[in-house]
């Protein structure tokens, strides 16, 4: 067998697709085929093959999961939290800690849920205060997380709470795999101002923890975050077109379609939430709308800045191929585009609407999603990051114009906070 | 030019203000806005009774308490402020303004009384709520036929006794007068996207109706009326928003601060108090233009179309500001966000309600220089 | 004679005509009807009998005026500098100055100008570092002033200097009277981008002031020259016009004009500065760009935001007579408006002159207005107090926003400032 | 979608940056802004023979160097950067374009050669500079009386050998060619906003003048080539003064702090990089898009929209940052303000960019469809 690194394409491909044609079977049970899967190192290809893997490289992984496309193979699980715990597991845990939880994450066994931002820590994350404390022989879990995708079905949360109160905010931070079923952990769903809920909140009164189940070393959660968020932002778009299987027939096909619509479910409004700025030239030239001359220049300026910052992020990415790392303004802007766009997609909309835009659920224009994304468009300047951190990031970083002053420096005890969070 | 409230004025104010913040808080709003109907019939007969604002601006003999505009205008600030749910926009303001105008004075004495004393709800059937010129194109009448067509979009159609429709004549567009319980009248509730004002489809085949008045009507000048006093619900509302806004920054610690310490959010609140005071002003102004032709013909329009534009700015920033939480369901703020989106295309979006302004100048200069 | 603060409107108005009919004389040199004028009390009758004035009250002094007007005879020497001179004497002066320097500011002998901006301290005014060092008999002035309104033709000028380096920025100052007639004291034109040059910069070196022409005590300037600036901000605007004299026939009409023509050179482009909003409707309409629907939009909130500001103003001045004198939101949000008006106006002027922009001076449209709109609009946002400064002025003292951290609180010698103040 | 430079162009500006900044510092551009030519004479003859701007555009059986709108998007963009002064934009770019477009192989044999070796001058004569559609309506031409008519503003017409005149013939709009010193032809000064472009009014008054080419022109394509160009100065203006106020609000201190260090402006300058970075891809687009239809037909529209905006926005901004000082003649800034306004409203303002980018798309639609 050659050294797989340095396999040619066709090779992959060739024992990628004489591997599915010996096991592939669209009436296996997908928890069945799932463990096959991982078994033949399928499930995660790139990872290390002590750990479920082949040692691929990213582009041969790449090229197996379009041969697993074409051939219309189901894949390992999916869906974003479980991604975020297997990569950060991969790269942070101990040989132990992978060993229990890695197969599981790949056949979907477990779900698994991030719980890091709180109600007192938004902008500020580094500032929160759900906290962990070592009693006997646990670790013992008390406050209460928010923005949790995915809470109410995990059975293990990526958990980030405070060990230290004594050092200052980013040092007293300690990461822990926390399981979500017990007691201790109450899961509520969130439902925003657009109807849907798609997030949790988490409580935790007296929740433990194993000591084995802390990931790295104590007061080193800040830098395992940054690892789970650095991955966070990489998005999760493929993944959640579901491929083509989803529209394949067959037994398996129906599972993975049920497994899908579970974990896509929180998603469904987040098209909306971008403005939806296909929908605006249709729907004003449909409406007829587009005869009047304000909202040519509103969608003017609309169309130009959705193209140009199509182009800025062309452009970031052929910079970032070429290997310039260093933070590029092409790449900064984008997050800022986005939410000048869905403000502006928003307000085209509403001038298409006219009053037909008081009308809300179903009864609003185009099967009822312009009431969605009206009613969605605040979350773009919010979510990930609000605009005023990243306009700070940008001004500090690719600006180099001076830092704010900063008031949290000390011991985390003595810095102001929220009455919320005492 | 004259500014400002009188004593009396303020003092209104004040009353209706502490009214409504008793009696509309926001767990109310919010156990309203899920029910069909809407609102509270014993909160509807204490505004007739204890409040005395059903009639306010309706003339004494038929009931009403014979104010204008300026006062109407302070209750609908209120109410807009503590998000008041129930037909007073549609029935009193709407309908009523409609009723004062044009109708007849055995009309008026008919129906105004009822409305005023909170017994009688009547709805104002308007089938284009974009441009005042466009209205009467799709409902018609005639003395044959009655009424035919449909209007897509009207406030509390569900609640009413009585309902008065703009429709398209061979002589122009008149308004018209029938029973809402008529047979011929089809009242299909429509969901809102802001559910605190409840919408309907009211369909017309071959409904006999009354014409109001002589059948004319000036309808101009009832959509500046309601325009107005739309303004000033608006008014009230980011005024509401920007004060809870306000309240928050000082409140909310993060990075070790009151995040009102941030001086782009300084900067911000001080661009919003900006629109909200000028706004303000064309309001009342607007409203002293209704009571008493004092000031600008296009008076209306600036209100609406800048009270539009600062409560819309207000809300977005009112969510921005809470980050996260002022986007979930459980935070007030998005109910007042509602309120604000469906007031801005309501009679009239702010770039047709400019339009209309500068039409209004042309008419002025042309009349000047003929 | 009647107790004059109990004086009827119509007896002051008598009192006035009467000694008009006698004293009044349109040959007369306008210099020696000043003397005349302030030796019966008329130039200034709200000041003390003591100090050229008759006791009368803010309102008697106002009728004053206006049977001035009526009468079309000529009041006492005006202009800007002046006023914030007089006013400043009267109230901080002792009797020595004010015997000093207060006539001949009424008769217009002596011109004032007022030096209290640096170039490294504008927003930061109390950042200031002209130094003041006693030195024997005298104080010796060294540094350097800006934005001197007719400094160039000014006999003295009212000084803000540091004395105290070892104190707190604000309390290091004090307000001196000086000669502008001396070889230390360099006056130099500064011309604005709009072609114009209405201010100056001074240059001290070795300039001396005598000891007694420091007003108030040692290190009280920050608190005197508060008098100044509240002074400066009631504005000059019905001083501007000139008055009914200057349309009338007769010598001292001439000598009148003369005087008016050289004080109010640098304001010829103030009005420009607003943006010229009269102008807006008309050129639009005679430029047949009305029809242009963007122009449309532009054009109404333009004539909605100069409304609506006119009517905060009216409201704020019904307020304050109406004796509300804290800090009101419709008089803090004026300056903000008017900044937000004129930038609006010219981009209203720029839609309606279109590519006619590209021309300046005299072929600029509306005999060279429309240039100098789109070349002096940018300093309504600078001029008496940047629209920055405002916002946080708004934001603190209106809205109760908390303040922003200070890093000046020290001694003024260890606060960072500009190279250019060393 | 291609985006990006080459190496070879990422060189090439480079190279032309350092010409510019060594040769046009801005003590010369005052210098120049000052006199009636308002260029030097041996800097056009370095830029010829030294640097190889002049032609670069042009093919090179005609002297020129055979490159595209995105080489002369580079030359284009230093030239703004440095607010080069000199006839450039009027002759290279805007009568070049003409000339190569539309000339027949005897006129662009007779003149590019000349133009691209420095020794004649040109200028593109149209008498409306606001809106393509309009051109030809002032200035008309037929083969008995040639040109008669005005055009308001010219670029650099008193510095031009050769004048290319745009004018309405029975058969539409065509291109003619002229002397500049034919005694038929009246050159007025002008006095500009922007002192360092040198304006003209051309008078034509029975004036002779051969057709370009066939007499047609594809005036659109015309002006969408110099609407790009112009997109290209105006990101290298704006790339300048961002740049400049960036250095500025690092290093002027207030209350005891850089003023950079203040979140509103901070803030801001976020504000103003997103706009400067969406106008410049969309200004590189717009060149692509000339040199081979690349991308959307309405790229030329959608960068000078964007570019102008984004520039004027830009030197408002570096004049309210720099306080006082950025309001005085001796500061820099108002230079390159001047020259963004200028720009701004020279060959289509941003809201009629915005309304051609519509039709375009309009158009585009109607052919899917037809």
């Amino acid at each position: 067998m050659p050294k797989e690194s340095v396999m040619a394409d066709a090779e992959v491909r060739e024992t990628v697709r004489s591997w599915l044609t010996e096991h592939w079977d669209i009436n296996r049970p997908l928890d069945e085929w799932r463990e096959c899967l991982v078994d033949g190192g399928w499930a995660a290809p790139a990872w290390p093959v002590e750990f479920f893997g082949r040692g691929y490289s990213v582009e041969q992984a790449a090229l197996v999961a379009q041969t697993f496309e074409e051939f219309g193979a189901v894949g390992p699980a999916q869906g974003g939290p479980r991604r975020l715990a297997s990569h950060t597991l991969l790269t942070h845990g101990n040989d132990a800690q992978k060993q229990a939880f890695l197969r599981q994450i790949l056949t979907g066994e477990h779900g698994w849920c991030q719980l890091f931002s709180e109600p007192g820590s938004g902008s500020d994350l580094a500032g929160l205060s759900t906290k962990a404390q070592r009693v006997g022989d646990r670790w013992i879990i008390n406050g209460q997380k928010v923005w949790n995708t995915s809470a109410h079905h995990a059975d293990y949360g990526l958990l980030l709470a405070r060990t230290d109160w004594d050092v200052p905010k980013h040092q007293g931070l300690s990461y822990f795999l926390i399981d979500m079923h017990q007691p201790g952990v109450e899961v509520r769903p969130l439902r925003q101002m657009n109807g849907h809920a798609s997030f949790n909140e988490v409580f935790f009164s007296d929740a433990w923890v194993l000591p084995e189940h802390l990931l790295g070393a104590e007061g080193e959660g800040w830098s395992i975050a940054a690892t789970t968020l650095s991955i966070e932002r990489q998005g999760f778009s493929s993944e959640r077109s579901g491929g083509r299987a989803k529209n394949l027939t067959g037994a398996i096909y129906d599972q993975y379609r049920s497994e899908l619509a579970v974990e896509l479910a929180p998603y469904t409004w987040y098209p909306q939430r971008t403005g939806r700025v296909d929908l605006a030239y249709p729907r004003a030239k449909a409406s007829g709308k587009i005869d009047d001359p304000a909202l040519r220049q509103a969608l003017a300026k609309l169309l130009s800045m959705k193209k140009s910052a199509d182009l800025t992020e062309a452009l970031a990415a052929v910079k970032q191929r070429a290997g310039n790392n260093r933070v590029s303004p092409e790449g900064s802007v984008g997050k800022l585009a986005a939410s000048a766009i869905a403000r502006q997609a928003a307000h085209v909309h509403t001038l298409i609407s006219g009053a037909g835009a008081m009308l809300g659920g179903d009864d609003s224009a185009h099967e009822g999603v312009v009431a969605e994304i009206l009613l969605s468009v605040p979350a773009i300047s919010i979510a990930g990051g609000t605009d005023e951190i990243q306009k700070n990031i940008v001004a500090e970083r690719v600006l180099g114009l001076p830092k704010e002053p900063r008031f949290d420096r000390g011991p985390f005890r003595d810095v102001p906070r929220n009455a919320v969070d005492n | 030019m004259a500014v400002g409230f009188t004593q009396d004025q303020e003092q209104f104010r004040e009353v209706v203000g502490r009214f409504f913040a008793a009696k509309s808080p926001v767990t109310e709003v919010r156990k309203l806005m899920q029910e069909d109907r809407g609102y509270s019939r014993d909160l509807w007969a204490q505004m007739a009774q204890e409040l005395g604002v059903l009639g306010i601006h309706y003339p004494e003999e038929y009931g009403g308490y014979g104010f204008g505009a300026v006062e109407l205008g302070i209750v609908a600030q209120e109410m807009g402020r503590y998000l008041y749910c129930g037909p007073y926009f549609a029935s009193v303001i709407m309908a009523g303004y409609a009723l004062i105008n044009e109708g007849s004075q055995a009309q008026k004495e008919r129906w105004l009384p009822g409305m005023a004393a909170g017994s009688i709800l009547a709805a104002l059937v308007l089938d284009d709520l974009d441009d005042v010129a466009q209205v009467g194109q799709k409902i018609s009448w005639n003395a044959q036929r009655g009424l035919n067509g449909t209007a897509d979009i009207v406030l509390d159609a569900h609640n009413a006794d009585l309902l008065i429709v703009g429709a398209g004549t061979e002589s122009g567009v008149g308004l018209f007068l029938l029973p809402a319980d008529d047979s011929r009248v089809v009242i299909t509730r429509k969901t809102s996207l802001d559910e605190t004002r409840k919408l309907s489809q009211v369909c017309f085949v071959d409904a006999p109706a009354t014409p109001l008045g002589d059948g004319h009507c000036d309808l101009v000048r009832l959509w500046d009326q309601l325009s107005t006093a739309l303004a000033h619900e608006m008014i009230g509302g980011a005024e509401h928003l920007f004060n809870r806004t306000l309240e928050y920054l000082k409140m909310r610690v993060q990075f070790g601060r009151a995040i009102g310490s941030f001086q782009a959010l300084k900067h911000r609140c001080a661009d919003l108090l900006m629109s909200l005071e000028l706004a303000r002003a064309a309001t009342h102004a607007a409203a002293r233009y209704v009571a008493w032709g004092d000031g600008d013909a296009y008076a209306a329009n600036m209100a609406k179309a800048m009270a539009g534009d600062a409560y819309m700015a207000i809300a977005e920033q009112a969510i921005q500001l809470r980050g996260g939480i002022g986007f979930t369901w459980e935070d007030d703020t998005h109910l007042w966000f509602k309120r604000a989106k469906s007031s801005e295309v309501f009679l009239g979006s702010p770039n047709w309600h400019r339009e209309a302004l500068i039409q209004k100048i042309e008419a002025d200069q042309e009349l000047q220089h003929a």
